[in-house]
């Protein structure tokens, strides 16, 4: 199971060499999408340091080179083309940010360069088959859509709750959750109704959304926002007395938000986070801290989601590298990547094989413990299947095909508004002169 | 003889590369009125416009009462009894009459404030009808009627006027002229400007010409008014 | 050798800086020099100088606006964004030729422009650049909420453009299709403020009483001018989709606005050259320059902070903008040997 | 929920408050407004949390860092930028709006923070409805803070001095008005207010570099829709779009709520161009 | 109004231009002008005099529809002989029909050089619309060569085409009056109203400016109205004067009917010392 090493330089595929392999991402380190990318990068950093301190994976070192995207995707489509044709990287590690991969996931297959994790949940990564040129695309996180539906199942299984409120953003993680949440609600039947209400990231008030809860009485509140909309959603909740058991998604099962909350929640109501990695492995997660820690120097990253994916990131490319048999080439590296489910270190595994793109399937549930600020391990690790029994794992999105009549209708009310405004401001210029 | 309150040493001044004070010495003394005269171009403005502040001078020295004001920020050199009604008038224009005003007598006491309000509105009773009116829509002579009112509010040592009589019907010229007398009695300086040379002549007790920058001509008024080569020459007037 | 090196880059210089009249010479020249750059650059070098290209373009659009009718719009990203969702949703979804999708993408912002130019008669000043700027934010929502036709936060893609079946461009490809649409825009614009057009915008900006005596319809030339910049705006966002082969709700936001603004007052404002300049500063600056620097490259978000004080010196010491310096340096060149030697 | 939209409002209000005086002095609408306040509500959990000082002290001491980076500012660049025109001053703003941005994250590092409330806990019930002490004291600050504004501003010289800084700077000098003091005061007062404004609203938020962003542009469009020349107006237009953005929300739709407040704001400023109080100002020939 | 009022046709003696018939307008409380009546023939120059706010600048905006009066109508015969009733018209269409005019504050383009500002005056000259400028077609790049040509015969005329290639921004303000006396001159009016033409310069530039009016007269075959304080160039020029005080008419006739009139000295000249 060894990889040789070829004996001329030329045969090397690129980002080789006899004592090294480059890779990469492009992440935003800089502006407002910093708070994510550099404590993941850090953590990626932190893998890698630990594998090459370790002497590397037979005998060649990883070297690992980023660059900053500002999250905006065109920069971060840049930034990819940048990575694959200049820096000639062997494979982008930790691809970061929804807009940029939905703008590159083409360039990539066509490029053919393995991808493995995806800092995004987006819904067009889930792949049950994937053959060709899609092949190269290895999700690790969970899939929003699959998320939502497993909130639901927690949700229900928790609390036998019928009425379901759920807050949701406007972006991609909130939309696609929601179609998740709307999906495992309309499969449990007539009795379970959702109450749901969009709110804006980054809004100053949402009082709005949560009155809305507490009108309709729901029995859950489901929070499907990123972090930056969790914490202002969830000290409304308290603040209004809304008072029902919270549900949120893995993004925010973060301990530095519990910080930003506990004050105003206290015992009021349980927050629940889906988890797709288990910290209750202390050895796995000492390992970890004192590595980041070690590697980044900032000790605050011991206990940040972000740069844990990054350790998440890393070490599902090394274990996929350590499976390469033969000379290291793209085609080597997906055959040893599929040869075996790899083990998540915290927690849980993903099957590649036979072309599975599905992203982590199970999670298990924490609840937020105030008084020691930790997210404490409520249920284990569990699937759709064994929660509540059910078997169909597909993400049926639903796509409305009323889009077209809706532009043209939106066109012919512009050119109908711009006509009568005409008219009016000609006839009031009349009157006025 | 009363003593000199403002002095100007070489003064000169530059517009980017173009200098228009090429060195200019004057000399006003207390309770005087002194014209300042000149073609267009000539740099009057200019020098009025330095000697409050709001153009700093390449070099040269001014000195009001005593003390160099030449390096001063122009609020300061106003604080010191230094006001001017401006070239253009420059009034503020979504401000209403009183506000104009108001703002005119900003360094004075208040109860100078209410005596300086009753005497600007008793020169002018057109700015009294107005007083709530917003300048802007003031007409062109109501402007400048208003642009020497607010001047006047400082209750200035040092009176500068730059073409007070512009756009002002002819009885209201008169009227300025014998305003200036009046303020003249009271022992305030009066620097003006003019571009109606003869009638500025009459009330001024000294004059200076401007010719491109320079001084050219100094004297007193009853001099310069009956020397008609000058007035030809310089004032481009007849008469 | 010297002398006749000298007086071409006068003549270059000095053409460009529109001192000399023709000034098509050297907008085909610089259009020249842009072709030939794919050749000589690297691949992200390119996307970022076709980037500088089409905001360039969008730039020459507000520069009319505001630099000559003196109307300000902080909507410019507002329709670039809707035309760009346009021309993908067209060109990817119902499969139109890339012509008739660039007619009907521009058309819609056009008419939205107008629109504003309309409303511009009742609201102006700031006024205007606020309502403009809450046009840009509803469309934005739009952007983000409306997902069957804009796919939301997943943003939508295109492809490079296909023209007439005949051309199936690559990305250089489309580079250059971008590089005709600057030139050709950069002389029509030429064209148009030297025109009785031009002047009248002018004295409807220095003066609309002046401007009404003298016979020019205010409510005419502000909807042509609105129509203009919508126009340049929308064609920019239908450019920009093709060649980054993506558009995204967050790109059309107020900071882009605020760059275009940007663009035209460091470039230099009423000067096409200017702006194009600007341009370049605004979004090349950073990425092909600062970003190389070895220390300031490597600290993130350092490059920004220089960036940003970079930008409020070149406004605070040259606030005709940087074609200043140019115009400055070539006539302290070049105008006093001259004077000199026809003594 | 109203009641909850008077709070926004109020923030909404301080910061539009912040906009309309800086406005008013340097004629120019300050983008950065927002920004300014998130540096500085960084600042006060700096001092809470590194240097241990109690809430109220940190808030006071950042209200004193946002006055001395007012100050800076002006000192600095506002200062000098007489000769620049409206637009391109907004360009400053933009300008400064990515050297904060840029600098926030080097200084305070990359993760939210928490702000504590000045009154931890405790609320009034009214039937169903709750109101904290600390949102009653948060408005009850903002109307005072309002109300002394109002005055000075309207009834006394300095307020005058403020509205001829405005209308004619060099003007307002020739007459004696300390105009470079006069802009110093506005932009540190500026500054401490919608730092004001980032610190009542962190703690039922977090402290991040994104916070203000939907405040700022808020804020602008209370400007707008309250219109310019007065500073009533723009307070009064903030506390409408703070209430009525809830009510539509709740009412009519959670996805299209903002886009169809902009859409009656666009629509009122057209029939009212110059805004709920400005008055048209006539332009003589 | 209704566009009755704009088409009526108006039996005016042939040597009329222009008839303002019992013109009033009133800002809030403030009558600045009020029910004024007055005409100007052919070929004559005719002065428009009272008191600051007497409503002299109002009476001009009345006319040239900046502002729309309250009551009363405004007559003017075109170039192209016809009558029509000026009121309720657009402002942008007044010139078109003859009647151009100037400003008391000088409202030229800073940015523009003089040539171009004077360029602007023949704006309703140019039929080519903003595509044809565009794409420079051979129309538009003729009539712009026509116009430039006679706007450097304007500059000549009043003796500053020296000074075309200069910005606006830079000239003085006897030049700058000059411009815009130019500006107006470029589209042919045949009645030109000059608010204040004199005001800032000095005794000889007045004389100047007097021949000038007299010339324009003669040579443009066009009528003058003008607002002056100067009394000098009022009374040596103008064939008749109208004298008005808080918008009311105090007497119209020839410069020495109205120097001796006890009203006008009254109410404006002030006692002669
Ligand atoms: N802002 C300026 N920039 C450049 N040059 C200027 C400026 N202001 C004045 N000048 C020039 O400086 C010289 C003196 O101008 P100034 O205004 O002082 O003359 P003046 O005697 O007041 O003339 P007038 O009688 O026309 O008011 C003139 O040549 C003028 O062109
Ligand atoms: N838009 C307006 N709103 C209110 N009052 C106005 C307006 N326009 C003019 N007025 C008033 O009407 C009166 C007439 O003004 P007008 O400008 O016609 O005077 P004028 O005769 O031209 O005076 P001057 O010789 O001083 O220029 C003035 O008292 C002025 O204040
Ligand atoms: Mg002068
Ligand atoms: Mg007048």
């Amino acid at each position: 199971n060894k990889t040789t090493v070829s004996e001329t330089e030329n045969n090397y595929v690129q980002g080789i060499t006899a004592t090294e392999i480059k890779v990469g991402n492009c992440a935003a380190t800089s502006g407002a999408g910093a708070t994510i990318g550099i404590p993941f990068n850090a953590g990626i950093q932190a893998y890698f340091d630990m594998v090459n301190d370790a002497g590397g994976v037979n005998g060649r070192t990883i070297n690992f080179v980023h660059e900053d995207d500002e999250f905006d995707p065109a920069k971060g489509k840049q930034c990819v083309e940048d990575m694959m044709n200049d820096e000639k990287i062997f494979a982008l590690v930790g691809h970061f940010g929804t807009p940029t991969i939905a703008a590159t996931l083409d360039d990539v297959k066509e490029k053919g360069i393995p991808v493995v994790y995806f800092a995004s949940g987006l819904a067009s990564l889930y792949n049950e088959n994937a053959t060709g040129e899609d092949r190269g695309i290895y999700p690790v996180q969970p899939i929003y859509v699959m998320e939502g539906r497993l909130i639901v199942a927690r949700a229900v299984a928790e609390y036998d709750s019928k009425k379901i409120g759920a807050i949701y953003t406007s972006d991609d993680a909130g939309t696609d959750m929601i179609t998740g949440i709307r999906n495992q609600v309309n499969k449990l039947g007539d009795e379970y109704t959702l109450v749901e209400q969009q709110v804006t990231p980054g809004a100053s008030d949402y009082s709005a959304a949560v009155a809305k809860m507490k009108q309709e009485g729901v029995d859950v509140v489901i929070v499907a926002t990123i972090q930056a909309s969790f914490t202002p959603i969830v000290k409304e909740l308290a603040k209004q007395n809304v008072n029902k058991p919270a549900f949120t998604s893995y993004i925010n099962a973060d301990g530095t938000l519990i910080g930003l909350v506990k004050d105003d929640v206290g015992t009021k109501f349980p927050i629940y986070a889906n988890a797709w990695v288990d910290v209750s492995d202390t050895n796995a997660v000492t390992l970890f801290a004192t590595e980041i820690v070690e590697s980044s120097g900032v000790p605050l990253y011991a206990a940040n989601a972000f740069s844990m994916a990054g350790w998440i990131a890393g070490h599902y490319f090394i274990e996929g590298l350590k499976n390469v048999d033969g000379d290291l080439t793209w085609t080597s590296y997906m055959d040893g990547i599929e040869s075996e489910p790899i083990k998540n270190p915290f927690g849980g595994q993903i099957d590649y094989s036979n072309g599975k793109r599905l992203g982590t399937q199970e999670m298990s549930l924490l609840k937020m413990d105030v008084t020691t600020s930790t997210w404490a391990a409520h249920k284990p690790i569990a699937n759709l299947e064994s929660i509540l029994g059910d078997t169909d794992l597909g993400l049926d999105e639903d796509k409305s095909s009323l889009g077209l009549y809706y532009v043209i209708g939106g066109v012919v009310l512009v050119v109908v508004v711009a006509g009568i405004v005409y008219f009016v401001v000609k006839s009031k210029r009349r009157d006025e002169e | 003889m009363s003593n000199v309150i403002l002095s100007v040493k070489d003064l000169r001044v530059n517009y980017g590369s173009i200098q228009a004070l090429k060195g200019v010495n004057l000399e006003i003394k207390e309770g005087q009125v002194v014209a300042l005269l000149g073609a267009n171009g000539a740099g009057k403005t200019t020098t009025l416009r330095t000697l409050s502040g709001l153009i700093e001078a390449t070099s040269g020295e001014i000195e009001f009462d005593g003390q160099i004001i030449s390096r001063l920020p122009a609020e300061k050199i106003t604080k010191l009894g230094i006001s001017q009604s401006p070239e253009g008038r420059a009034i503020f224009r979504d401000l209403t009459v009183e506000e104009n005003l108001k703002v005119g007598a900003f360094t004075v006491k208040n109860y100078i404030q209410y005596n300086n309000f009753e005497r600007v509105y008793k020169y002018f009773p057109i700015l009294y009808e107005r007083k709530k009116q917003v300048a802007s829509t003031l007409s062109g002579g109501e402007q400048q009627m208003l642009a020497i009112g607010r001047s006047l509010m400082a209750s200035p040592r040092l009176l500068l006027l730059d073409e007070p009589s512009l756009g002002l019907a002819p009885i209201i010229v008169k009227n300025i002229f014998e305003i200036i007398n009046e303020i003249k009695k009271e022992g305030t300086t009066v620097l003006i400007v003019e571009q109606n040379a003869l009638q500025t002549l009459k009330i001024a007790d000294y004059a200076y010409v401007l010719e491109i920058g320079e001084i050219k001509t100094e004297g007193k008024a009853k001099d310069l008014i009956n020397d008609p080569n000058l007035i030809e020459a310089y004032l481009g007037g007849r008469k | 050798m010297a002398i006749i090196s000298k007086k071409i880059i006068k003549d270059i210089f000095f053409k460009t800086s529109n001192i000399l009249p023709k000034p098509y010479v050297n907008y085909l020249l610089f259009g020249i020099i842009l072709v030939i750059l794919p050749y000589i650059v690297n691949g992200s070098t390119l996307l970022t100088i076709g980037s500088v290209i089409v905001y360039a373009i969008a730039a020459l659009g507000l520069n009319l606006l505001l630099g000559y009718s003196g109307l300000i719009s902080l909507g410019t990203a507002g329709f670039m964004g809707l035309s760009s969702y346009f021309a993908s949703y067209l060109t990817k979804d119902l499969n139109f030729p890339f012509f008739a999708s660039l007619l009907i993408s521009v058309f819609i912002p056009v008419i939205l422009g107008l629109l504003v130019g309309l409303v511009s008669l009742r609201i102006e000043g700031y006024y205007l650049a606020i309502a403009t700027l809450a046009v840009a934010e509803i469309l934005r929502r739009i952007f983000e909420k409306f997902i069957a036709f804009t796919g939301g936060y997943v943003g939508k893609t295109a492809d490079y453009p296909n023209i007439l079946n005949v051309f199936m461009l690559d990305r250089e490809g489309t580079y250059i299709i971008l590089v005709i649409f600057l030139i050709v825009i950069m002389i029509l614009t030429h064209n148009l403020i030297q025109s009785p057009t031009g002047r009248a915008l002018l004295t409807m900006r220095g003066s609309d009483a002046a401007a009404q005596a003298m016979g020019i319809d205010i409510l005419k030339y502000r909807l042509i001018a609105f129509a203009l910049a919508t126009l340049y705006a929308s064609i920019a966002g239908v450019l920009y989709v093709h060649f980054n082969e993506l558009t995204y709700p967050t790109i059309w936001n107020l900071g882009l606005s605020l760059n275009i603004l940007a663009i035209i007052i460091i470039g230099g404002i009423r000067s096409i050259s200017g702006t194009v300049l600007g341009a370049f500063v605004v979004y090349s600056f950073s990425d092909l320059i600062l970003k190389e620097i070895p220390f300031i490259g490597e600290i993130p978000g350092l490059s920004n902070i220089i960036f940003g004080v970079l930008i409020i010196v070149i406004i605070l010491f040259y606030p005709q903008g940087l074609i200043q310096i140019f115009k400055n340096i070539l006539k302290s060149i070049f105008i006093r040997k001259d004077v000199k030697a026809s003594e | 929920m109203i009641f909850s939209g008077i709070e926004t409002g109020s923030f909404y209000a301080l910061a539009a408050l912040g906009i309309i005086i800086i406005f008013r002095t340097s004629i120019t609408t300050n983008f950065a407004q927002g920004v300014i306040g998130m540096f500085n509500a960084f600042m006060a959990t700096e001092f809470y949390y590194r240097f241990g000082y109690s809430t109220v002290e940190s808030i006071i001491l950042a209200i004193v860092t946002s006055i001395i980076m007012g100050i800076l500012i002006d000192i600095l660049i506002i200062r000098h930028a007489r000769k620049v025109n409206p637009v391109s001053k907004q360009i400053i703003t933009l300008g400064l709006i990515m050297i904060i941005m840029g600098i926030t994250p080097m200084i305070f590092g990359t993760t939210n923070r928490d702000l504590k409330r000045i009154i931890p806990s405790g609320q009034i019930d009214f039937g169903s409805l709750h109101i904290s002490y600390n949102s009653i004291l948060n408005i009850i600050l903002v109307f005072i803070i309002m109300f002394v504004l109002f005055i000075v501003l309207q009834y006394t010289k300095w307020g005058l001095a403020v509205r001829v800084t405005a209308s004619n700077e060099y003007t307002a000098r020739l007459m004696g008005v300390p105009t470079k003091m006069v802009t110093m005061i506005i932009w540190a007062l500026a500054a401490s207010l919608s730092t004001l404004a980032s610190i009542m609203l962190a703690p039922s938020n977090s402290v991040e570099v994104n916070m203000m962003g939907g405040v700022q542009v808020n804020a602008l469009i209370a400007c707008v829709l309250g219109g310019f020349q007065t500073f009533y107006g723009p307070v009064i237009a903030a506390y409408i779009i703070g209430i009525s953005s809830n009510l539509i929300v709740f009412y009519i739709s959670d996805t299209w709520g903002e886009p169809i407040l902009y859409i009656f704001i666009l629509i009122f400023i057209l029939i009212k161009p110059n805004g709920l109080i400005g008055k048209k100002l006539v332009k003589k020939v | 109004m209704s566009k009755k009022a704009i088409v009526v046709n108006k039996e005016l003696s042939n040597d009329i231009v222009l008839q303002v018939d019992n013109l009033s307008i009133a800002f809030g409380g403030l009558k600045a002008v009020d029910n004024l009546s007055f005409n100007i023939k052919k070929n004559e120059i005719f002065g428009l005099i009272g008191p600051n706010g007497a409503g002299k600048t109002t009476v001009f905006n009345c006319i040239t529809q900046f502002y729309r009066p309250n009551n009363g109508e405004v007559y003017f015969r075109t170039k192209r002989d016809k009558v029509v009733n000026l009121v309720g018209r657009p402002v942008y269409r007044i010139i078109r029909l003859g009647l151009v005019r100037t400003f008391q504050n000088v409202e030229l383009i800073r940015e523009l050089s003089v040539l171009d500002n004077l360029l602007v005056g023949a704006h309703i000259k140019y039929k080519t619309g903003f595509i044809s400028h565009m794409l420079k077609t051979k129309k538009a790049r003729k009539e712009e060569l026509d116009n430039r040509k006679k706007a450097i015969e304007v500059l000549k005329y009043l003796g500053i085409d020296h000074l075309k290639d200069f910005l606006a921004a830079g000239l003085s303000y006897g030049i700058l009056k000059r411009v815009e006396l130019g500006r107006a001159l470029m589209s042919d009016p045949n009645l030109l109203i000059l608010d204040e033409p004199a005001a800032g310069l000095n005794e000889t530039e007045t004389e100047q400016l007097a021949e000038t009016i007299r010339k324009i007269r003669d040579d443009f075959n066009s009528s003058i109205l003008l607002v002056e304080h100067d009394m000098r160039l009022v009374m040596n020029i103008c064939d008749r004067i109208c004298a008005i005080s808080f918008g009311k008419l105090l007497a119209i006739g020839t410069p020495k009917e109205i120097q001796s009139n006890k009203n006008v000295q009254e109410a404006y000249l002030g006692k002669d010392d």
